[in-house]
């Protein structure tokens, strides 16, 4: 597949629909969101956290230079971003209605990454340790099971397949 | 002689669905009281996907819905392949 | 007990014997650290993290306002440092030798803290999200039952008291 | 008329212990042979300790070690009441 041909048919998935501040707004409101630049965990972090947050565990998924057995150059994700802030809600709203947790917050990027670039960050914060473990733990398995989000990886020696969590 | 009844929707493609398809999205006009599984086969055949149902999930709107829900005039209809996200 | 006498006997215990960046060097290099001044913990994670990190999992544990159905003021965390530095390097070899892990780095504050201040750090990296997770709740539950560490909570009505994790 | 020989160690105290001792560390003369238990018994009536032996581990020259453990000349001895980090 040529370049053009790819940008044509997957550029709007590379990109969000809204500005990197109003996607921040929604993390943190709403608990999920994506971003098409590189994550500010900080941000997300600070936006988690209050007086009654005795526990804090938080994920990062970064792009790796191996999968299996493939040297892996770089990849890029693409995001069908209405359904994926829908359906990032819900997983946050359950999350909350599930675990005794304070709050969580979780961020997706999608685009074109190189190897360590964050591609995923999930926080929850809790009054107590192991409800913050389980519920970032469900958190991440569900964003991972349910987001609308696909990636291409890209290698020195073969062409660049599509991958799948399921697969 | 009758008249077929026939609604306007819009399909969105993403990942290998696009490469399949060449598009991003189309606009169509299908029967009215088509279900999505018949949908899907229209689809399949007009631009020769290769992923069998089975493996697909389907959203509507920008929700997932289950493939018994009814299409409308003026939805979004998007096949979902299997994610890879995280 | 007076202030003084508090003072006299435990004072040695508030401070840590090296320099904090020597504390930070050896938490990076060895896995564990005192520290007696605020965690510094992009400090932490970034020394974690490589290109063979896929999963990054991180705890910290803050100080909350209540425990129990007490309204915590403030409190004191006292380490026995040695013994704390030697069991910790101990707990991190293990870790690594028992999941397959990248890398582990934990530091524990001690002295004296507000609420909302971070007590504890622990991150982990790891190809695999679940080693991570595995590897994180096994180093943090191992680093509250052995480390030599002890919290007095002090509270507006009460006399203060000193804590156990297994009491 | 026996001549008990005695080692010199130090005794390191810690939270409740150094409450109830008033001191965080000691030098002390004890008996050869003496065992960990024996010196908590000493130390406990010395002091008016509190909290039984049962509740508590032992570490010497900055390692922790079982009740068996001999105690040498010079060593550090830490008795060490439940720990609350994290």
């Amino acid at each position: 597949m040529d370049n053009h041909f790819e940008k044509s048919v997957h550029q709007g998935a590379m990109q969000i629909k809204r500005s990197v501040d109003d996607a921040y707004h929604l993390a943190i409101q709403d608990g999920f969101a994506l971003l098409d630049v590189a994550i500010d965990e900080p941000r997300l972090r600070k936006a988690l956290i209050d007086d009654r947050s005795g526990a804090v565990v938080s994920f990062d998924g970064r792009v790796r230079n191996h999968n299996n057995d493939s040297q892996v150059q770089r990849l890029t994700y693409y995001g069908y971003e209405a359904l994926a802030i829908n359906q990032g809600r819900l997983i946050i709203d359950k999350a909350k209605a599930q675990f005794g947790i304070v709050n969580a917050v979780a961020m997706h990027r999608i685009g074109a990454l190189e190897i360590g670039d964050m591609a995923i960050w999930v926080g929850v914060s809790a009054a107590h340790r192991d409800a913050a473990f389980d519920a970032c733990r469900w958190i991440l398995d569900t964003i991972k099971a349910d987001i609308p989000i696909w990636k291409q990886e890209y290698y020195p020696d073969e062409p660049s397949k599509w991958l799948s969590n399921n697969g | 002689m009758s008249v077929e009844s026939t609604i306007e929707i819009n399909v969105l493609y993403f990942a290998n669905l696009a490469d399949e398809s060449g598009c991003d999205e189309e606009s169509l006009a299908i029967a009215n009281k088509m279900s999505l599984s018949q949908l899907y086969d229209h689809l399949q055949q007009k631009h020769s996907l290769s992923m069998p149902q089975s493996e697909l999930r389907v959203a509507i709107n920008d929700y997932f819905v289950s493939w018994d829900e009814p299409i409308k005039a003026g939805d979004n209809v998007v096949f979902i392949s299997p994610v890879a996200g995280g």
